[in-house]
């Protein structure tokens, strides 16, 4: 019996080497995307950073780089943002949890899930081009006799227009077609790695399908549900050429529902229902439209621009961030 | 054999199911929740409607692309131009720039993405990971547009030039694939990094135990134990981050110039479907036209192409899938 | 009991289709609670079970032995359809809750749970507290009032024989727990819910002499109102707890019968070879 | 949906505006990419002026807008080229009137590397020999003998851009007849980077960039024909003179008939025309000759008239 | 046997610190294997261990019993470091292993494991192949040789009392064990990488008679060459196998001492009441 023994001494030097290159291979790999990341955000800083000001956020697109601000795309990339959210994240979590939870293993869930993967791969200017027909235009339905339906609320009338035509909500939905596999296949598999003993702990007890999904199931899969969502707001929020394709503006001086500062969030009940269905423009454009200047001053303030868009993507992602670290203590069951 | 016989059919039992508002609300949750993986299918229906009606049939009077231009065309001839003057409709270079610069993306991205995983979850104190893992997924949120020009001015200058020019002596153009397909690399990495590392840390601590305590190195139980447990979560982070590596298009745009050729050498221009579509789309091309028609065989073919390949990775990530408990 | 039985058929049964049951006062053995007919179950190809027919008596304990990997947890699962949840698995034949059959297609497989309660061979606490463990039954069955919460749970915790070591600390993880401490929390989650039968995989494995006498106490009081099937490798303690006991073997039902004339007087061989250790 | 009322909205173009709280008049102008600093800062210039009125400017390209300008979706649309057949077509089709505004111009400038110091000027037929469609010529040497023997390294506009489309036709005699083997962008500031980063360089792209990028860039002159002694440097003024031939090209607005009856975008466009014409120079661009201006103005005024 | 050790210092102790005692040819009872001195451990702010001071005399079973949540597994896992896994843990006092503080910077933890292997209480199966969860060790030793492996899996799963079982589905996967058979594949997998100690914990607690005579009598076996620590809550159990017995309550080591002499004469009171079952 000795053999074996000294097989593992002879090779536990040469294992615990490989064990450290390992180590040294990830953690080099890991601060080699930070330092790449903070190459970037350095160069973008020392560009921009001087022209990040306070008239910068609160003005408007202009010929002259000295005074362009980004007023408008700020709200529109927030409203945009914001209903992207509000369709995309239940929606592609119900449908990861329809998939995993509910689906029995047929060929039609196999097709959906093959068709997923399939869909996460489609260039985003193809949404654009399906968000034009299908949101923008409506597949004409409505090209003789556009309507407008008004629904009484108390506070504030919602006025859909119809078909949507170049609004946020347009790009809103869009976005959310985008972005779904991402949400739907990072929510599955975070759902797959719950273990099902503890779904099965939970039905024994008398709980329903969908009590065992809410009161066990997400809460354990929350973490990885998050982390699909951090990254498909991340790539909503810098989306440039879909949004452009389906008819949003580039040079426009107001913002959507005319609201333009935070407590008009609140007191202009009439405005926040109209800002979903305003022509906008979005941050990513105005950066895009800039960079493209023949002026250089504008490699600045695309530059500021970028900063700005960092920091809104940052702040939107902080809540998911926080409540995944809390969330995330390792699993031991 | 039984004593007594089970009730009668049509005899309600105290264990039937029966109207209640749970009930009833189960039931809705259900198809709420079907309704929403529904979409993914109307999703896909759509884009193949509004690809197909332009590419292959035409409802119009106009013809459609097929109409005009051979498949054999397409698929055969080496070249794509259909904005000269003497056009060609050869779809291969297009493709094979898709799929250098795609390759050269998950070349750097997926070692990367899984190496920072299993550090963020095997190795980093929670401190580090807690920190680093949000500062990755900035690199997913920063603007396509930045990264082609951190390509353009940065990679290509100051890494590939130096290196591979100088060095070694070959040619590199300004616009080049491994540039492009370099930013996609980076670009891609938090997708993988996170997404993997969401799974490496739903591996039960217990199995990792097990585990160490049979003589493991944190390399063994890394590599052997917690891996293969986390490798469906990882697989379709791979599968989501090439897909993105293929459909990304203002990196690319910038980066790797507007040349279809058909070409394999990473040091020169090259012309991805997406750039292609995405110029056509945005630029002073009359609707209608041939070249405009174009845009949507060319997405239709992308499409097909991705399909493809996923239904492969599909049938390969089936058989290694291993379940835990 | 009469209080538990209504409480029961108020939620299940709302329109008590079967009132009669319920004022029934002793329906004592006149009718299986739980009966099987002819049940096969397959593991994808593989057998687990053959044509096991069995029948439980209200009221009683009914001991499953055999030796480890003969079907006995195959067999208690598909009493209360956990079984339902696994993939590629195949079952023929009937079981019966109260004469119903359970696997009929109009079967509300959430109120036969919440009937028939179910203690796992491995103990698998949520990754939650030690209250919310217990407390979730309750919970989900619509209870919200706290303190109706904080007295289920503290009477749960104290019938499985371990509210005097985690009454302090409720609220820490239930992960946190020792491995019997961990089984106890599971019994304890599992009376909470007050069902009316309970299956009970080796629920002692883990637990000291002590600790298992407090569960056998447990059983022994709930089995004036309950129905208890329980697997168990500890043949004292068949003995001790049950009223019938059912020895399987290789997937087969061989023997069963009243626990002390099958321990002291088994019909069949293996059974005999089985009790007396003659097999392995 | 209690209560819920339909409003039959008859324009598309005024479907987002929402009641008396907006500002009530709106502008739609999409288009070429190269006309839109000039639309953007006139409308920046306007709206000072009248905060009642809301002009909004996408970038969908010529192309592209005049999709959206088909279907009625916008008052105004900006071309880098003039409409073609099949757009005519459709309009006729879907019952659009017009009117075609040109409202400035556009030089093309041949870059070289300011360092070159072995060229000056160059003409149109050796431009033809560099960049004809199949064209065999490598170095600088092969174009005329007293040029290094070093090749070239060619830099112009991506195929979909009107630059390429304009320079293939001046140059080369057909639109789209160009040689292939080049670095293309759709990025003008690219290839600005391009030129100055290698001294064999040889490039085309707009005016404006050369403007803006003067301390990188060397400009060459440009000579009609084969006589190099005729060579004209692109200024602002022998461009707006018509001496820089044939690089120079025309901007065009394209304004629906029915939205020029509405008063605002009559203003609008009569402002575009008189005050906008001192941002067109601002923004890159060369004005109108005081002739061509007269022209497009008369052309509005019996656009609104009618 | 001596190469073993000779292996394990070469590792442990690199510095040969102690090269005497490689020679030693039999140290046979004079020294012991395991010995813990004034051992306290906490679980955060929790002590779970107060000063326990124990040893285990090579070749020799060592059983530990107590009431559930006593400390029994938390003392097992201090003896090969799986502690250190767990955050937020603190350990004071000494753990030697053939006379070398485990616990000192220097010592090579992997090493350690491997000489000192584990039985975990709840089984845990790798989501592999039977076969590779027994191969698991071998291999990442070293072993490549598919011949050498087989063998090693089939005498591992022999000796578990489990190859009979399992012989023909080697390749199917080892969550569709039932709970005893899982128990035994993870006896077999650590018997498979061949430690020299064996810390069990509760190793027949899912197992019929007849599977746990067949463990007890590997333990038996294993004995002429191993040390063994066991934890388990069956008297009988502990009486037939181990050499000597160590009793815990609330975390101390209340007693240690012949296995027959503390079940027949125990000097603490507290012991006398446990194995008579007056606690709980
Ligand atoms: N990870 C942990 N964190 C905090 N406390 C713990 C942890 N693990 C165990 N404990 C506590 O430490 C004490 C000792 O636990 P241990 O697991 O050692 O008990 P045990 O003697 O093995 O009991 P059992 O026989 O039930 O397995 C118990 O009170 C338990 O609740
Ligand atoms: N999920 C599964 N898939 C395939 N086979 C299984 C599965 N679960 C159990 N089996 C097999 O079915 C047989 C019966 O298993 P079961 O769990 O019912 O045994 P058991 O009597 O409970 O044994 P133990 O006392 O060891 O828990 C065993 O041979 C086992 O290997
Ligand atoms: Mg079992
Ligand atoms: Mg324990
Ligand atoms: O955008 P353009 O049509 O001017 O190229």
């Amino acid at each position: 019996m000795s053999n074996p023994n000294q097989m593992f001494d002879s090779q536990l030097a040469a294992r615990h080497r490989l064990g450290k290159v390992f180590a040294t291979i990830c953690f080099l790999s890991t601060w080699f995307s930070f330092a790449a990341l903070i190459v970037m955000l350095g160069t973008i800083l020392w560009q921009g950073g001087s022209w990040l000001t306070w008239d910068f956020l609160t003005s408007y697109d202009s010929r002259m780089p000295a005074v362009a601000g980004i007023k408008a795309g700020l709200w529109g990339s927030f409203w945009l943002i914001l209903l992207t959210t509000l369709f995309s994240i239940p929606v592609g979590v119900g449908a990861a949890v329809y998939l995993e939870e509910y689906a029995s293993k047929s060929r039609l869930t196999r097709i959906i899930q093959i068709n997923l993967a399939n869909l996460a791969g489609v260039p985003s200017i193809v949404y654009g081009i399906l968000g034009l027909s299908v949101f923008v235009q409506m597949f004409d339905f409505f090209r003789v006799n556009p309507k407008t339906l008004v629904f009484p609320l108390g506070i504030a009338e919602l006025r859909v227009p119809l078909p949507f035509g170049p609004s946020v909500l347009s790009g809103a939905l869009t976005l959310s077609l985008l972005i779904l596999p991402v949400v739907i296949v990072a929510s599955q598999e975070a759902l797959r790695s719950v273990p099902s003993s503890i779904r099965h702990a939970s039905v024994a007890l008398g709980a329903t399908r969908w009590q065992t999904i809410r009161d066990q199931v997400l809460p354990a899969a929350l973490p990885g549900i998050l982390t699909g969502m951090i990254l498909s707001i991340s790539r909503a929020i810098g989306e440039t050429a879909p949004i452009l394709m389906m008819g949003a503006l580039v040079f426009v001086a107001a913002t959507p529902g005319n609201i333009d500062s935070p407590a008009q969030l609140v007191t202009d009940p009439q405005g926040v229902m109209d800002a979903p269905f305003d022509s906008f423009t979005t941050l990513p454009i105005l950066i895009f439209n800039w960079v493209s200047r023949p002026k250089e001053e504008y490699q600045y303030v695309s530059a500021a621009g970028i900063l700005v868009l960092l920091i809104v993507l940052l702040a939107l992602n902080g809540v998911a961030i926080s409540i995944r670290n809390r969330y995330s203590k390792r699993a031991r069951w | 054999m039984p004593v007594n016989q089970p009730e009668p059919k049509g005899v309600s039992t105290s264990l039937d199911k029966r109207f209640s508002v749970q009930r009833l609300k189960e039931q809705l949750i259900r198809f709420v929740l079907m309704f929403c993986a529904l979409l993914s299918i109307a999703t896909t229906i759509s884009i193949i409607y509004v690809l197909i009606t332009e590419s292959l049939f035409s409802f119009g009077e106009s013809e459609a692309f097929f109409q005009q231009v051979s498949f054999k065309d397409f698929f055969t001839d080496t070249k794509w131009t259909p904005q000269y003057a003497d056009q060609h409709f050869g779809i291969l270079p297009l493709l094979a720039g898709t799929f250098l610069i795609a390759g050269i993306a998950a070349l750097v991205g997926i070692p990367l993405g899984l190496a920072s995983a299993i550090y963020m979850s095997e190795y980093a104190s929670p401190r580090i990971r807690n920190f680093i893992k949000p500062i990755l997924e900035i690199l997913a949120g920063i603007p396509t547009v930045v990264y082609g020009y951190f390509a353009l001015v940065f990679v290509t200058p100051y890494i590939l030039r130096p290196f591979f020019q100088d060095l070694l002596g070959f040619d590199v153009s300004v616009f080049n694939a491994a540039s492009a397909g370099i930013v996609v690399g980076i670009m891609i990495i938090p997708m993988i990094s996170s997404l993997s590392e969401d799974a490496l840390r739903a591996v039960p601590q217990s199995l990792r135990e097990a585990g160490y305590a049979l003589g493991s190195t944190k390399f063994d139980v890394s590599i052997k134990v917690v891996l293969p447990a986390a490798i469906s979560g990882i697989a379709a982070s791979f599968i989501l981050a090439f897909s993105r590596a293929v459909g990304e298009t203002m990196a690319v745009t910038i980066a790797a110039g507007q040349q279809p050729n058909l070409t394999f050498n990473p040091f020169e221009s090259v012309e991805t479907m997406t750039a292609f579509i995405v110029n056509i789309s945005m630029g002073d091309t009359p609707v209608g036209s041939i070249e405009y028609k174009s845009l949507y065989a060319v997405a239709l073919t992308l499409f097909l192409v991705t399909l493809t390949m996923n239904f492969i990775s599909y049938a390969i990530m089936r058989r290694f899938r291993e379940v835990y408990q | 009991m009469a209080t538990t039985l209504q409480g029961f058929t108020q939620i299940v049964n709302r329109k008590k289709t079967l009132p009669t049951e319920d004022i029934t006062p002793s329906p004592l053995k006149t009718r299986p609670m739980i009966e099987s007919c002819n049940l096969d179950f397959f593991y994808g190809e593989s057998q687990a079970l053959f044509d096991v027919s069995l029948q439980v008596p209200p009221r009683s304990v009914m001991a499953l032995i055999g030796p480890s990997g003969c079907g006995k947890s195959t067999y208690l699962r598909t009493l209360n359809r956990m079984n339902d949840i696994i993939e590629d698995v195949r079952l023929e034949g009937k079981v019966l809750v109260e004469g119903i059959d359970i696997y009929a297609p109009q079967i509300d497989v959430v109120a036969l749970r919440k009937k028939v309660g179910m203690v796992f061979q491995k103990s698998i606490p949520f990754p939650k507290s030690i209250f919310d463990n217990v407390a979730y039954g309750p919970r989900i069955a619509g209870q919200r009032n706290k303190n109706i919460l904080k007295e289920i749970v503290e009477q749960s915790l104290e019938r499985a024989a371990l509210w005097k070591e985690v009454k302090d600390r409720l609220n820490d993880s239930a992960l946190a727990l020792s491995g019997g401490q961990q089984q106890r929390l599971c019994i304890a989650r599992a009376l909470a819910t007050n069902p009316d039968v309970l299956l009970m995989d080796e629920p002692a494995s883990a637990l000291d002499p002590a600790s298992t006498a407090r569960i056998e106490d447990l059983i022994f009081e709930l089995k004036q109102n309950y129905t208890i099937v329980i697997v168990t490798h500890n043949m004292q303690q068949a003995a001790r707890i049950s009223d019938e006991t059912a020895f399987f073997f290789e997937g087969n039902l061989i023997e069963v019968g009243e626990t002390e004339q099958l321990f002291t007087n088994p019909k069949e061989k293996k059974t005999e070879d089985y009790i007396t250790g003659r097999f392995g | 949906a209690t209560g819920c009322k339909v409003e039959n909205t008859n324009s598309t173009s005024n479907v987002n505006s929402t009641g008396d709280r907006k500002v009530s008049k709106e502008i739609q102008i999409d288009g070429s990419s190269t006309v839109f600093p000039i639309s953007q800062a006139v409308a920046e210039e306007y709206m000072k002026e009248n905060s009642d009125i809301n002009v909004t400017v996408g970038l969908s390209g010529t192309g592209g807008g005049f999709k959206r300008f088909i279907r009625g979706e916008t008052d105004i649309n900006d071309a880098s080229r003039p409409i073609k057949e099949s757009e005519l077509k459709s309009l006729k089709d879907a019952g659009i009137e017009f009117i075609e505004l040109t409202i400035a111009i556009d030089g093309l400038s041949v870059i070289v590397h300011p360092e070159n110091d072995w060229c000056d000027a160059i003409t149109t037929e050796q431009l033809n020999m560099i960049w004809k469609p199949g064209s065999e010529i490598t170095t600088w040497k092969q174009v005329d003998e007293n040029w290094p023997d070093e090749p070239f390294k060619l830099y112009g506009p991506d195929t979909d851009s009107g630059t390429f489309d304009y320079f293939t036709e001046a140059i080369n005699g057909e639109e789209g007849a160009s040689r292939s083997e080049y670095v293309a962008s759709s990025d003008d500031n690219i290839l600005v980077r391009g030129v100055s980063g290698d001294k064999y360089s040889l490039g085309y792209f707009g005016y404006a960039y050369y403007v803006e990028n003067k301390n990188k860039l060397k400009v060459l002159s440009v000579a009609n024909g084969n006589d190099v002694s005729i060579a004209v440097e692109p200024t602002a003024e022998s461009i707006e003179a018509g001496k820089y031939v044939p690089l120079s090209r025309p901007l065009f607005l394209y304004v629906r008939k029915d939205s020029l009856q509405k008063p605002h975008v009559a203003t609008f466009l009569r402002y575009y025309l008189n005050e906008g014409q001192n941002l067109v120079n601002e923004v890159g661009y060369v004005n109108l000759s005081e002739e061509q201006l007269k022209t497009t103005k008369q052309t509005l005024e019996e656009g609104v008239s009618k």
